[in-house]
């Protein structure tokens, strides 16, 4: 009963509340890092250095009136935000932290749970989140965000495509779609994906800062053109799911792009001896620093370039990423076949 | 026994959400509940044991197909007049009679597996590779090729016809 | 592909969106709004609607006396205080033919164009972050502070800076300010390079911005645009050498030019601008005389009957003030703005058409229009 | 303040120019091209002015944007100013530039209240907005113009503000007597455009 019930609940409830909180803490990061970048401090009054931003944010949010607008349609628009943060969360049962522990004398992978299709589970996942968008788009009966869904809608299914190639690309080198078996199987030829497949470690980048609506392809909900883009009538708790969702998906982002390119929770050059002495740093710690690398690298984008335009997104994402997705993943599997 | 309560809970959300799909009067509304439906049919999936296709119809279904489906209807703005929901009308000939069709194919079916009911079972078993994906993909690639093969012409040519149809004259 | 491509009828009945961009809108830089048509995300026309500001700054002239009218020019392009007093100052003195001191008309070259680096700035700003750029506008925001504080130090204001008299400035120099000018100057070049490296070469920086709202020459002429969405479609025109005022005609600089008339080349031209400022402000800071700096004045300003029309070159383009005097009373009888806002605005619908949603904040931007100055 | 006790000006003095001043070549052109158009000539603390016939502003406007001479490109500003006493009680004002010559000019057209004038729209684009203005602000019409309306008043508004007889304070009561009423007055009618 323990093994079977209490352990995974207890997974989930830590996972659950370690992502909550990872998200209101990458909102301050965020602010942080790009206020220093531009010349500023950042939050600095809750607290010191601001740490408590979140938490006054979380109040904030929580205590604001929510308004729906008069003519929205009430139904969808109260499903919309939780269309949005789910996926979000579900998606971390299958995202390995770590190896295992030892913990109370149990064996516990650190890992809610580790299935066979589970990359499969984690794009299946993460494609219903753009309903999310539309139907908030759609519902607030408002032209803006019906603007907004409308290019999140194309800008999501378009690079869902150019990700989905590229993550073919790492299954045929691991030939396994569980998580966890990705990374193992980077542990056994002794390298990281990153540096075998840079192709796909790049587009897998530049796909998921567009999956994630994020500078320079926020145009969803660039507030410059489109007010705010698609949660432009959304107030108080419901905007908050909206905004926690974005931040969910970069972790998530952040966390399958360690796993699959950077070697999950694998010291950096697992298979070279006489770094052996980086293994006394627990494998979550790897992990998280990695993420963390990767959320900063997201942040960093953020501060430095312009937006692209809508057109120029598209053509991006059909003329260049995907072609060369495409040609990554026939490469692949060419030298693949030629290897063995 | 928890195998069927499963199936039983599942086949109702899938009917009830079928049912909502038709008579729901917002044809944004029936699009949300078909999605709901998919997910009930790709958690059936996953009670049979196929997680690989349950995967796949969320992907594909839920995530990319109905997505456009919305586009559409959000897009042209359906607003049917409240007759249409009135039953009768050669639309409702039509649907029943498409209805029975796939009643009997459905029990012929039933009936077909029922003569030789270890047949698809054997087939799967006698695969050289195990593994959900793996097995999908074997059957595929050797004994399914050609019909794999048509139906990716098929798309390909839908695909440039839509491409066709929707281009503007220049 | 000669034979005759049939007709198809529209597979669906498409409308156009008709969508209100503002007032209230991030990107229209004030009150501004837009009435688009869009075609999915296409402009198939826009009708720019004005007037949310419009506080009768003309009308209420007529009833001011000539001293407190600088004040109301200060609330026309607020960000650009300064040129505005100038223009309304010089065209009294052309009026009242009043001998400016050449100190005076040096101190007003350096106020104008630290005024323009400011002004300019604040463009380069919101420009940016109308493109999804932010950092640039916090950058540009921090030198301008540095503006401010010279503006500050020398008339204690730091937006709205009444800062000419009729005839002249309202007092000297404070102690080492131009030390301090001459410090900005060096520091504003260092600042120049650093938005130069997060822009001009950045890739998406170039989609955003080439080919986008093409103009011509001879069309920007028709249309009425000054400036430098003028000077971007590369006529040389620039009111500081054609009809030089103050001591515009001693100092010695560029006009800088633009080839292809679109948004990169109006962003190119106010970036040499900046350049060509910083060298305006050294030549007149080094070439500085010594003497008064109010002219002759009445004490009772009351200029002849007549009319009279001045330009300066403002940061935004030809500032015209157009001035009846009836010589009886001591307010002007007619006082008219010709605010290069509002006929640069008047391009807005041209530019946007065939463009998209992201391109019409990108053309506000790069028309560069103050609101308070359109509306008056 | 503004000396209520002076009675209005009549007009704007209109200094002719000095004998000796020899004319520029733009205006000379003008008047050998178009004798009978142009009124009289006026020069000011530098600034040249023609004042034409009202009839013939939308010739001279071509003949000043075309003529090699003129080549007066740019229309800086079309403006107006009002002479409540006098039959033709507005001036409606075009300042000139040519970049070719780098030369100003103004050019003035009496109009009287109620009268149209030809529109330069067609002439120099510029003008179209500066003319709504005119329009807004003086209510003189522009015969011609491609979309003659209000553009900074709200197109409700009675009265053009820049009138001499205009009210400084505005109409007052006349219009703002119950805003709430005059709001709900036109929240009623845009619903009803919508329907």
């Amino acid at each position: 009963m323990v093994e079977l019930v209490l352990i995974p609940l207890l997974k989930i409830i830590v996972v659950l509340n370690a992502t909550l909180l990872g998200v209101t803490y990458m909102v301050l990061l965020e602010r942080k890092v790009i206020a220093w970048a531009q010349s500023r401090l950042g939050p600095m009054r809750v607290g010191p250095y601001g740490v408590l931003q979140p938490v006054a944010d979380a109040m904030k949010l929580m205590l604001k009136e929510d308004i729906t607008p008069a003519r929205a349609d009430k139904w969808v628009f109260t499903l919309a935000p939780i269309l949005s943060m789910v996926p979000a969360l579900v998606v971390y049962a299958v995202i390995p932290f770590g190896d295992e522990v030892h913990l109370f004398g149990r064996r516990i992978s650190l890992y809610i749970t580790d299935i066979n299709v589970g990359l499969l589970y984690v794009v299946s996942v993460t494609s219903v989140g753009v309903y999310g968008i539309i139907l908030a788009g759609y519902s607030s009966n408002s032209k803006w965000p019906l603007l907004a869904s409308l290019r999140a809608s194309a800008q999501l299914i378009s690079y869902e495509i150019a990700i989905t190639l590229t993550l073919v690309s790492v299954v045929l080198m691991s030939g396994t779609l569980s998580m966890v078996g990705i990374v193992t199987s980077q542990a056994s030829q002794g390298v990281w994906y990153a540096f075998i497949q840079p192709m796909a470690f790049v587009i897998f980048f530049i796909g998921g800062l567009a999956e994630t609506n994020r500078a320079p392809f926020d145009l969803p909900e660039a507030e410059q053109e489109l007010t705010g883009g698609f949660h432009t009538e959304y107030s108080g708790m419901r905007f908050a799911l909206f905004f926690l969702a974005e931040y969910a998906n970069m972790i998530v982002v952040s966390s399958v792009a360690t796993t699959l390119f950077l070697g999950g929770w694998l010291r950096p050059f697992p298979n070279v001896e006489f770094l052996s002495f980086l293994g006394i740093v627990p494998g979550w710690c790897w992990f998280l620093l990695k993420s963390f690398i990767f959320l900063y690298l997201f942040i960093w984008v953020r501060a430095t370039l312009p937006r692209y335009r809508y057109d120029q997104l598209m053509r991006l994402g059909w003329k260049v990423l995907i072609p060369l997705a495409i040609a990554n993943l026939i490469l692949t599997a060419i030298v693949k076949v030629a290897l063995a | 026994m928890a195998e069927a309560i499963a199936f039983y809970v599942l086949a109702a959300c899938i009917l009830g959400f079928a049912v909502l799909v038709v008579t729901a009067k917002n044809p944004v509304h029936s699009v949300v509940f078909l999605v709901l439906d998919f997910l009930c049919v790709a958690a059936l999936y996953v009670t049979l044991g196929a997680e690989f296709v349950a995967a796949i119809q969320v992907l594909v279904y839920a995530g990319g197909i109905v997505v456009l489906y919305l586009f559409v209807v959000m897009l042209v703005n359906v607003k049917r007049p409240p007759e249409a929901f009135r039953a009768g009308g050669r639309h409702a000939t039509l649907g029943l009679a498409l209805a029975g069709a796939v009643l009997v194919e459905a029990a012929a079916i039933a009936v077909w597996s029922r003569l030789s009911p270890a047949a698809p079972a054997s087939a799967a078993q006698t695969l050289p590779v195990s593994g959900n994906t793996e097995q999908v993909g074997w059957l595929l690639y050797t004994s399914y090729l050609v019909p794999f093969e048509v139906a990716s012409m098929l798309l390909l040519v839908a695909m440039v016809g839509a491409i066709v149809l929707a281009r503007k004259e220049s | 592909m000669s034979s005759p491509t049939p007709q198809y009828g529209p597979m669906f009945d498409t409308d156009e969106l008709v969508i209100n961009m503002g007032p209230q809108h991030p990107s229209t830089h004030g009150v501004l709004r837009v009435v688009l048509r869009l075609d999915g995300e296409k402009v198939v026309d826009a009708d720019v609607v004005i007037g949310y500001l419009h506080r009768g700054v003309e009308k209420l002239s007529e009833s001011r006396s000539w001293t407190q009218i600088v004040l109301l020019t200060d609330r026309l392009d607020y960000v650009s205080a300064a040129t505005s007093n100038v223009g309304y100052c010089e065209t009294v003195e052309k009026l009242m033919a009043i001998e400016v001191p050449r100190r005076a008309k040096y101190l007003r070259v350096i106020l104008s164009e630290l005024q323009r680096i400011a002004s300019h700035l604040l463009w380069l700003g919101t420009h940016a972050m109308d493109t999804g750029a932010m950092t640039v506008f916090l950058y540009a925001f921090r030198e301008r502070e540095l503006i401010l504080d010279l503006f500050e130090e020398y008339c204690g204001a730091r937006l709205t800076y009444n800062s000419m008299r009729i005839g002249g400035l309202p007092q000297d120099l404070p102690p080492s300010w131009d030390r301090k000018v001459l410090e900005f100057c060096r520091i504003m070049e260092g600042k120049l390079e650093e938005y130069e490296t997060l822009l001009t070469g950045n890739r998406i920086w170039l989609a955003r911005t080439k080919g986008v709202g093409v103009i011509d020459g001879a069309e920007a002429l028709a249309l009425g645009l000054s400036g430098p969405p003028l000077r971007g479609s590369g006529v040389r025109r620039d009111v500081r050498k054609d009809e030089p005022y103050a001591a515009y005609d001693e100092m010695e600089f560029d006009v800088p030019l633009g080839v292809a008339g679109d948004t990169f080349d109006r962003y190119v031209v106010r970036m040499q601008e900046f350049r060509q400022s910083i060298r305006i402000i050294r030549q007149a800071m080094q070439g500085i005389p010594e003497g008064p700096i109010l002219g002759k004045v009445p004490r009772l300003i009351k200029p002849p009957a007549g009319e009279v029309y001045h330009a300066i070159e403002s940061p935004k383009g030809e500032l015209g003030f157009f001035i009846v005097s009836d010589g009886k009373s001591t307010s002007p009888y007619r006082f008219r703005v010709r605010p290069p806002s509002f006929c640069n605005l008047q391009a807005l619908p041209r530019l946007v058409k065939g463009h998209l949603i992201a391109d019409v904040v990108a053309l506000i931007g790069s028309l560069d229009v103050v609101l308070g100055e359109v509306d008056r | 303040m503004a000396d209520v006790n002076v009675a209005p000006p009549a007009g704007p003095p209109d200094p002719p120019p000095p004998a000796d001043l020899p004319v520029p070549a733009a205006i000379a052109g003008l008047q050998l091209a178009m004798p009978g158009a142009v009124l009289a000539l006026s020069f000011f603390v530098g600034d040249w002015t023609v004042i034409v016939d009202r009839a013939a502003i939308l010739d001279v406007a071509r003949h000043l944007r075309t003529a090699s001479g003129a080549a007066f490109d740019i229309c800086s500003d079309v403006t107006a100013t009002d002479w409540p006493p006098r039959p033709e009680r507005f001036d409606v004002i075009y300042c000139l530039f040519s970049t070719t010559h780098r030369q100003r000019l103004r050019v003035k057209a009496r109009v009287a209240d109620g009268d149209p004038i030809d529109s330069v729209t067609s002439v120099w684009p510029a003008a179209n907005w500066l003319e709504r203005e005119v329009f807004d602000m003086f209510g003189i019409r522009f015969s011609g113009h491609p979309d003659l309306r209000r553009i900074l008043m709200p197109d409700e508004w009675q009265g053009h503000p820049q009138r001499k007889d205009y009210p400084l304070e505005g109409p007052g009561e006349l219009l703002l007597e119950n805003p709430l009423d005059w709001l709900k007055l036109r929240q009623a009618r845009d619903e009803a455009d919508i329907e």
